[in-house]
């Protein structure tokens, strides 16, 4: 039981640190950032709560889990990433605008 | 069978298609949007005369369709519909001959021509209309073909018009749907029955029920232009001549007022309301309206103004009509709907031919007109002393009924409100009488618009002669069997004593 | 044995549009027709499977051939038959708008295509799948083309627009998958229909609970969270901006509606009554914005915070009679329909006057006589006047709430119709003014006016068959009505 | 016999509308002045050669009318016929030919009204008329179009308007009680029911207003000097009786004992025959004091009326009274409006030959022997012995008096006729137009004793000839003295220089006598509306609307709401939300 | 040259107000608290998934459990996932044309060495893993990853893309992983059973089919979404 409470406080430990970094950060890189360290801490609570089957070996439906999500952040994290330099190129700094043009 | 139940459809549809293909007519084909406008009007007014015969014969029409799982869309052809039914069918044709002359030359007619058509939809849809439900869809329907009626001329007083015409009518809408669901929550049901169908609500409703006439009658109110909900009115004058004089005295004022009668006849019952004592208040308001209107028609300069506020007023007769309980009174306020819709659009019709033809708009510009526009102005007379209440025209009729129907019932407070309506009235009207037919005119009058021998285009003068010469009749011949008295005789006998 | 199964068609629904991506992204050239086939070959199955499902029982449809707990299944009921036969119409007016929309910019006509029947397959994927995970993959996949599609314009706002949006999904994901996960690690099952059998009132599934939801709500811009969705849909390209509106923002309320009545089912007072609170203060205050926007897209995208405030209006009245949900469903139906017809009128009078300032809307209604129709009755169904469909839906609400005597959402919802009809007006009436200055003016193609159209009558002609349309509701049951287990 | 009756009773009522159809539309103009005056001949023959007959019932007209000539009917119809008649030969030679058409058509459609009341027996057609005739007259009253004209026009439309609502009200009254339309079936019910006083008081204002009744007179020396001769003669001769008749029909006379309304009526019938005599002296217009006179007379036929209300017994006899007065006076009265207008017009010894001409109604009016006056008062004496003790005692002394005042106002009418007036020459052609219509009213009124109507009782005997003649001498005298004196004076004194005689014929009062110091509140009235309408109101709405404005200025609402939203929509403001927003949902979940 | 743009204004883009930046910590670790203490909560036994996954392992076709998952009890998940990572590089295409190659100096003599050993053996491992997983842990993303790495070392090397590589036969090589999933999926509902529903005995083949075509196209995509833009065709009108 204590190993994977280590592996999901680790995880959690990620996710939260990744919100924080999301919200504090203005500039779009570190968000970026921010939302991998979340997507890998999910990863890491799924893999640790895999782990607690009496016999040992690992949930193999959680590993699957796992490499779809691991997919799919690259493929947001890749789209994320263009868009950034995008909006780099055109606003000429990677910040989301603050003064609203309402 | 099917012809019974196909029937109202068709009468809807008569003035619904004209006017969805005048909506696609392109502006120049003025010859084809006519011969269409006409046919509807034409069409219309068979249809409706055919019914007219078949309900006296005491035949049933009626076309219902599922809307909701237990509440459905009827189209109902009972005495009191076919009444305002062929009032708007009639001046339906009438207005639209007129506004074929007034809007000669001016843009955007076939936009008006196809509002104007789906607005007489809705006035149809309105009176045929068998439960709350339908009514309340047509009711809105009307709200919103009418406001790109007032909004026509494109001026900045057109939009600031139009705006306080939503502004008053879209929360009394909306005061309607709230009271419409709560009545269908308390009762179940929204059927209009000739006796009101909530006697048998148990007493712990009573309040409930109170609470939901008020609703209705201030979602009402605003169209009737009960008192603190008038102020769209005199603004919507702004309109050109046939909307206002179709739209206020016949189409949207109507509804608003006939909303109320079907309230206290077809969903309370006359007793009920009653005992309920809502009537009571409702005819006090009714009176402070009557006056008020009076009041402000006083000092308004402008015509349309000062018709406007006289419709106010004269519209809160057949409220008052409604609100004492009692035959003779229902008869009064009843025949009051159709004989004020003569006389104001014939009063309006005027105002419209002085407009257009001399540009007068000012009272105080009228000074003589009596000689260059003899007829009109004729006809104008015959309009503002029936307003009065003088015998031969229409006017005297109801407000002779009402005065019995209130002293029979022993509301004598109601004649003296009639004594002192009456004496407004003549304040308003008369001394525009003597300065049109007494006085020298001091000005040569500009020809807005010339014409070969007589005053004005004949379309905008027959029109005008046309009503007034019925609201004669509806005055003068008012017993005969197919007059609007026969007719409403006919509704509150089976109103009250079946 | 198995073909002949009924959700044969529901797997064609997802088949199609991918093939149909891939088609349009291998050849360009004939895109368009590849394009508008699709979407007629959508719309055909779309309406066998509603005519299937409403006269047969139809039963799961196991993907792979595996059981619920190992395979993934497919389910459709009344609620996601609705959504997929709204965004299957929705979908047809803007296969059939987006080409003379960007007759001009043939490049992003080009991507436009792909992007488009990727988010198609989303949807109708979302809709059918009755599985958690997969609907966290689908749902990602919703995003990112949503994203993509609202980047196309190029704009900086629309790019701004899109990475914050992209940004703000990617976070409910995340939080979302994170509650998938305790689920699954908490019931060792991520469908949805066995969920509902073993969730049981624990620290796990309130965290579950709490996590999802928030992602949720998140990703469909419920009031405090509605700061990324007017920017994103009012810059991007009206289809795009169409679409994101009626179809994308109603993919997550169907979710979160699905979770909260059948995973969560037996959800505590409490909380239905804050998100009432919410959905009320986002009708008020989306209107109110509303009101004060002096452009006209950024009009229409409060309008659609406005009116996703109502579907959150209706769980407290939910909570007390069932039926409210069917309420909520045709509001969403008639709001998609409104609102895309809104948004494809709004894009004819911005490609016809160059602009979209209300002021300076100048005489559209003798230029663009079609499209302000459109627009207006748009409006009505957005009011929720009587012969439109919002009106059904207000009407449904209201009789929940004046029976219950729960008077505050009563009046919400209708000063909701008020403020509503404040600024649908506000820009009806100025259509009918000359404006100040002259511009020169780009003719608008008969299409582009037509769809519009044809998007607000369906929206109008929807409040005149609320019959049928209240009967495939009821199909499956989704809303726990006719089983009497919720209360009604 | 009923059809030609019917057929006649038609075309008393269509020969008039068709003749106005006529006048009013240009093209048949010429044919229909020239076709006017011979408007009341259907009248005229209904009247003398058919005479009262059975009732007919038109449905479809107007709620169902009921037309007829009853027993009074037939009597007034009779006058109104002949005067009217005459009076329309009269002004054809009167009037210049432009104003002709103009008057006409006002002139035949008062003269339908009048005599469609008359005809009418239920209560809307006798509304319908009776509201033609007012408004009909006004066309009348403002013919000449100068500035009296109109004022005398607008008192006088107010009036009527006023008359009318308390019309309107008296007849809805008595239909609601009587529950039909019809006056002879609503009078018996009326009579029992307990909201009589309603009706009975509407009554009096309604129909006083027109009969002249003390306050409400105002309207008639006005109206009567304005119109033209033909017009106030019509007006005072016939019209008035219109209020008369109104009550006749109306209250139940006969047949119940109404003893404090009879008081009423008789004293406000005596005040006026009082009063009006006094103002009238006073005034220097020759046609207002025959205004005032009519007044007087009216007074006295509301005081018989009264005394028909106290002594229901006695109504028959008392019904036979007023109507022999009321024809007495109505020829009386218009013959003498018409010889004032033969006087206007012509000179020289024609002049002094209609003055001379005027005597005779002018002794009629006064009651002097051998004339119709004689009959009437006379006969009126008679009944008035049936009234109970105090009331007769009161009429025994007030009715000579009331016959020597108005014998002194006509003196002075004579007197002041005789004084030579600047003549206005007219064409020797209308002369014979104006003078044979006026001649064969004084043969009528001449011969009238001698009709068959008046009662059988033996009026020639010695005494009543005394009676009826010592208050003739007593003014003749009056007249005599004052008038001498005038001559003693020295020249510079003008000759309404007041002796004491002519004291009371300087004395200026005008014409509308009491309607002065009214007509002075009503203005201080609607200055002090208009003022607090017109300017009081709109300014405290400005105002108000001012104050409005500062609060909406002051708070800046606009700005608050866009920083709010701008706030909210900040990245980390936002997402904080949805951070609180998961803990609430996770929180919310766990607790409950 | 965008990397030295971007460093050099990462350092003081904080939101620096520090009170807001306190309020949030203290929520955040509020929320950290809550979840574990949920998942502390969380009862140890459960895992009765497992048991029937090993029931039906044997007819999935391959022997290692999250591969026989991936590709076949939930091989609708893998094809949406594919779907994304296509969606991904569409994405990408649509914004932005491939930005002006960074100045790129020749191969140094140590890469050159290196490189022409590494690729080789990356292709062969690539291989190994891929054939490895249906009994172990590897498969079609496993080795579409390291084919792709191999492919961003040949990029790094100033190696240009052939231009006889047709901008059509580029995006039939993106699309060729999903376009065979559907194929293979569509073929199984001919023989009338579910969608992705393998019969037992070919199971092991298709998989392996398919998941040779994924390695191949996801490869692809990866190395397209590295260039982070879409080639400029020479004929298209962009």
């Amino acid at each position: 039981m204590s190993s994977t409470f280590f592996f999901a406080l680790a995880g959690i430990g990620l996710f939260v640190l990744g919100l924080y970094g999301l919200i504090i950060y203005a500039h779009l890189l570190r968000k970026i950032l921010a939302i991998n360290i979340m997507g890998s801490g999910v990863f890491l609570v799924l893999a640790g709560l895999a782990h607690r089957l009496p016999d040992g070996t690992a949930d193999p439906i959680s590993h699957a889990m796992i490499i779809t999500g691991i997919v799919v952040a690259v493929a947001a994290t890749a789209l994320a990433l263009v868009l950034m330099l995008q909006v780099q190129h055109t606003t000429g700094q990677a910040v989301l605008p603050e003064k609203q043009k309402y | 069978m099917i012809w019974q139940s196909s029937l109202p459809l068709l009468v809807l549809c008569s003035s619904l298609l004209p006017g969805l293909i005048i909506f696609a007519l392109p502006e120049s084909s003025v010859r084809i949007r006519t011969t269409l406008n006409l046919f509807g009007a034409v069409t219309k007014l068979a249809l409706v005369a055919w019914m007219v015969w078949d309900v006296y014969q005491g035949h049933q029409f009626e076309t219902r369709l599922q809307f909701l799982p237990n509440l459905d869309f009827t189209l109902q052809m009972g005495p009191l519909s076919v009444l305002f039914v062929t009032l708007s069918a009639l001046l339906w044709l009438v207005t639209t001959i007129y506004a074929i002359g007034y809007l000669e030359g001016s843009p955007h007619r076939s936009r008006f021509f196809g509002f104007f058509s789906l607005c007489v939809t809705a006035t149809a849809g309105v009176a045929m209309a068998g439960n709350l439900l339908t009514f309340l869809l047509f009711y809105e329907m009307l709200t919103l073909v009418t406001y790109p009626l007032v909004v026509h001329r494109g001026t900045e007083a057109a939009r600031q018009a139009g705006h306080t015409y939503l502004r008053y009518t879209l929360p009394g809408g909306v005061l309607l749907l709230i009271g419409t669901v709560w009545l269908y929550t308390v009762t179940g049901t929204l059927e209009f029955t000739s006796r009101g169908f909530l006697q048998t609500v148990d007493e712990s409703q009573h309040p409930a029920l109170i609470a939901i006439f008020f609703l209705l009658v201030m979602g009402f109110g605003v169209k009737a232009a009960l008192i603190p909900l008038h102020g769209w009115l005199p603004q919507a004058m702004v309109a050109p001549a046939p909307v206002s004089a179709l739209l206020h005295a016949v189409a949207v004022v109507k509804a608003g007022a006939f909303g109320v009668i079907r309230i206290v006849y077809d969903v309370y019952g006359a007793e009920f309301a009653s005992q309920l004592g809502v009537t009571q208040p409702l005819a006090i308001l009714a009176a402070i309206t009557i006056l008020y209107g009076s009041l402000r028609a006083l000092f308004q300069d402008d015509l349309k103004r000062r018709l406007a506020y006289s419709t106010i007023s004269q519209v809160s007769y057949i409220t008052l009509g409604v609100a004492i309980v009692g035959p003779i009174a229902t008869i009064g306020g009843l025949v009051h709907l159709v004989h004020q819709g003569l006389m104001k659009i014939t009063l309006f019709f005027c105002a419209g031919n002085l407009a257009e033809t001399l540009g007068i708009h000012k009272i105080s510009e009228m000074r003589g007109v009596g000689k260059r526009m003899p007829l009109t102005m004729a006809a104008f007379t015959v309009g503002a002393l029936g307003m009065i209440g003088i015998p031969p025209i229409a006017g005297f009729i109801s407000k002779w009924y009402l005065g019995l129907g209130a002293l029979e019932v022993g509301q004598s407070w109601v004649v003296l409100v009639l004594i002192a309506s009456t004496l407004l009235n003549a304040a308003y009207f008369l001394p525009v009488l003597y300065i049109v037919w007494f006085c020298e005119p001091d000005h040569p009058w500009c020809e807005n618009r010339h014409f070969d021998n007589s005053e004005t285009n004949w379309t905008l003068l027959l029109p005008a002669l046309a009503t007034a010469g019925m609201a004669v009749a509806a005055g003068l011949l008012a017993s005969l069997p197919y007059t609007p008295l026969e007719w409403v005789r006919f509704i509150t006998h089976n109103q009250f004593y079946q | 044995m198995l073909s002949s199964t009924a959700l044969i068609w529901g797997v064609a629904l997802i088949l199609l549009p991918l093939s149909g991506a891939l088609l349009t992204f291998l050849f360009r050239a004939v895109a368009t027709p590849i394009g508008i086939c699709v979407a007629l070959a959508i719309n055909l199955c779309t309406v066998r499977l509603a005519w299937l499902i409403s006269t047969q029982e139809v039963p799961r449809y196991p993907l792979g051939g595996w059981g619920a707990p190992l395979g993934i299944d497919l389910y459709v009921d009344g609620l996601s038959m609705t959504l997929l036969i709204m965004s299957a119409v929705v979908g047809l007016a803007i296969s059939c708008y987006a080409p003379s929309y960007f007759r001009s910019a043939r490049h992003k006509l080009i991507y436009f295509w792909p992007l488009w029947l990727f988010l198609w397959t989303a949807l109708n994927a979302l809709f059918l799948s009755a599985d958690i995970f997969n609907l966290y993959v689908t749902l990602e996949l919703l995003s990112l083309a949503a994203v993509a599609l609202a980047a196309l314009a190029g704009s900086a706002d629309a790019l701004t627009g899109a990475m914050r949006y992209l940004l703000v999904s990617l976070l409910g994901s995340l939080c979302y998958l994170l509650g998938v996960a305790l689920l699954y690690h908490a019931y060792a099952t991520v469908d949805i229909a066995l969920l509902a059998e073993r969730v049981v009132a624990s620290p796990i599934t309130s965290a579950a609970f709490g996590l999802m939801m928030a992602g949720l709500l998140l990703k469909t811009a419920l009031f405090p969270l509605h700061f990324w969705l007017p920017p994103a849909h009012a810059s991007a390209a009206a289809p795009v901006s169409a679409l994101l509106s009626a179809l994308v923002v109603k993919a997550s309320y169907y979710l979160l509606l699905r979770l909260w009545l059948e995973v969560f089912g037996n959800v505590n007072v409490g909380i239905d009554v804050i998100l009432g609170v919410f959905g009320a203060a986002a009708v008020l205050w989306g209107s109110l914005q509303a009101l004060r926007q002096s452009r006209l897209k950024l009009l229409i995208a409060y309008s659609t915070v406005a009116q996703l405030g109502y579907l959150f209006v209706v769980f407290p009245l939910a909570a007390v009679n069932a039926n409210a949900w069917q309420g909520a469903l045709y509001l969403a139906l008639s709001h998609a329909f409104a609102k895309a017809a809104m948004f494809l009128a709004a894009g004819n009078m911005l490609l016809f006057c160059g602009h979209d300032r209300i002021i300076d809307l100048d005489r559209v209604v003798q230029r663009l006589p079609l499209s302000l129709s459109a627009f207006a009755l748009a409006g009505v169904s957005i009011i929720g006047l009587p012969p439109s469909g919002g009106f059904i839906g207000k009407w449904l609400l209201l009789e929940v709430a004046v029976a219950h005597a729960l008077w505050g959402w009563a009046v919400v919802i209708v000063v909701g119709g008020i403020l509503a009809a404040a600024y649908v007006f506000r820009v009806v009436g100025h259509a009918f003014t000359p404006a100040k200055n002259t511009h020169e003016v780009h003719a608008v193609p008969a299409v582009m006016e037509w769809v519009a159209l044809v998007l607000a009558t369906s929206s109008i002609l929807l409040g005149l068959s609320a019959a049928q349309t209240l009967m495939l509701f009821e199909v499956g049951d989704p809303f726990r009505i006719l089983s009497g287990e919720a209360p009604s | 016999m009923s059809f030609t009756i019917l057929f006649w009773l038609v075309l008393t009522l269509t020969w008039p509308l068709m003749l106005v159809g006529m006048t009013t539309c240009t093209a048949t103009r010429a044919w229909g002045c020239r076709l006017s005056p011979w408007a009341a001949v259907p009248a005229v023959i209904l009247a003398v050669f058919i005479g009262p007959s059975e009732t007919f019932y038109f449905s479809w007209l107007l709620l169902g009318t009921e037309l007829g000539l009853d027993d009074t009917g037939h009597i007034f119809l009779l006058l109104t016929a002949l005067l009217w008649w005459l009076a329309a030969v009269y002004a054809k030679g009167y009037l210049p030919l432009i104003e002709q058409a103009r008057f006409f058509s006002f002139f035949n459609v008062a003269m339908l009204g009048n005599v469609g009341l008359i005809l009418a027996q239920d209560m809307l057609s006798f509304y319908l008329f009776f509201t033609l005739m007012s408004f009909a007259s006004y066309g009348l009253v403002v013919h000449e179009r100068h500035a009296a004209a109109s004022y005398a026009g607008k008192i006088y439309i107010i009036l009527v308007i006023v008359g009318e609502v308390a019309l309107f009200a008296a007849l809805a009254w008595a239909a609601v009680i009587a529950e039909t339309l019809s006056f002879e079936f609503a009078r018996p019910v009326i009579a029992q029911s307990s909201l009589l006083d309603w009706v009975i008081s509407l009554a009096l204002i309604g129909f006083g207003i027109k009969a002249g009744v003390i306050i409400l007179h105002v309207w008639l020396p006005l109206a009567h000097p304005v119109a033209p001769t033909p017009a106030s003669a019509v007006l005072s001769g016939s019209m008035i009786k219109a209020g008369l008749l109104g009550w006749l029909k109306l209250l139940p006379l006969g047949e119940a004992l109404m003893h404090s309304w009879g008081g009423l009526f008789i004293t406000l019938g005596l005040i006026a025959a009082f009063y009006a005599v006094a103002v009238g002296l006073m005034q220097h217009d020759a046609k207002t004091l025959l205004a005032y006179s009519s007044i007087s007379q009216m007074g006295v036929l509301t005081a018989a009326v009264g005394l028909g209300l106290m002594v229901p017994a006695a109504w028959p006899g008392i019904l036979a009274t007023i109507l022999v007065y009321t024809l007495h006076h109505g020829l009386a009265k218009g013959s003498l409006f018409l010889g004032v207008g033969v006087l206007g017009k012509c000179s020289g010894h024609w002049r002094r030959l209609a003055w001379v001409g005027l005597w005779l109604p002018a002794l009629a009016l006064a009651g002097a022997p051998f004339t119709s006056g004689m009959v009437a008062k006379t006969l009126l004496k008679m009944q008035t012995l049936h009234a109970p003790d105090i009331w007769s005692a009161v009429f025994q002394t007030l009715l000579p008096c009331s016959a020597i005042a108005t014998a002194l106002l006509l003196g002075k009418f004579l007197f002041m006729l005789s004084q030579p007036v600047s003549t206005r020459k007219t064409e020797p052609l209308s002369v014979p137009t104006l003078m044979v219509p006026w001649v064969v009213l004084l043969m009528l009124v001449a011969s009238l004793p001698w009709w068959p109507l008046a009662s059988e009782t033996d009026l020639w005997s010695g005494d009543i000839l005394l009676d009826s003649l010592w208050p003739v001498m007593l003014a003749g005298l009056i007249m005599l003295v004052s008038v001498t004196r005038n001559q003693w004076l020295p020249r510079r004194f003008a000759i309404n220089s007041p002796t004491f005689g002519g004291q009371i014929f300087s004395l200026r009062i005008p014409p509308g006598d009491i309607l002065a110091p009214i007509e002075w509140i009503i203005h201080y009235i609607l200055n002090g509306a208009r003022r607090l309408c017109c300017d009081e109101l709109p300014h405290r709405y400005q105002s108000l609307q001012s104050f409005l404005q500062r609060i909406r200025t002051t708070i800046e609402w606009q700005h608050l709401i866009e920083r709010l939203e701008w706030q909210l929509c900040r990245w980390p403001t936002a997402l904080m939300g949805f951070l609180v927003l998961g803990l609430i949902l996770g929180w919310g979940k766990m607790s409950f | 040259m965008q990397i030295k743009v971007l460093s050099q204004k990462m350092e003081e883009d904080t939101i620096a107000s520090w009170p807001i930046r306190l309020t949030v910590g203290g929520i955040v670790l509020m929320i950290a608290v809550g979840l574990l203490y949920a998942i502390w909560s969380l009862s140890p036994d459960y895992a009765e998934l497992k048991w029937t996954l090993a029931a039906s392992m044997h007819e999935s076709g391959v022997s290692h459990p999250v591969t026989a998952v991936l590709m076949n009890f939930r091989g609708y998940d893998t094809l949406l996932e594919m779907g994304v990572l296509l969606l991904a590089v569409m994405g990408t295409w649509s914004l932005t044309p491939i930005k002006a190659a960074p100045e790129t100096h020749p191969p140094g003599l140590v890469q050159d060495g290196l490189l022409r050993l590494l690729i080789p053996l990356i292709t062969l491992v690539a291989g190994y893993v891929l054939w490895a997983g249906a009994y172990a842990p590897g498969g079609a993303f496993q080795a579409g990853a390291l084919l792709t790495a191999a492919g961003i070392l040949l990029l790094l090397s100033d190696w240009q893309l052939p231009a006889s590589l047709l901008p059509w036969l580029l995006r039939l090589l993106l699309v060729s992983g999903v376009a065979v999933f559907i194929g293979a999926a569509l073929s199984m509902l001919w023989l009338n059973t579910y969608l992705l529903a393998y019969p037992p005995q070919w199971a092991g083949s298709i998989i392996l089919l398919i998941e040779l075509c994924a390695t191949v196209s996801i490869s692809a995509i990866l190395v397209a979404l590295f260039l982070g833009g879409r080639p400029d065709e020479p004929g298209s009108t962009i």
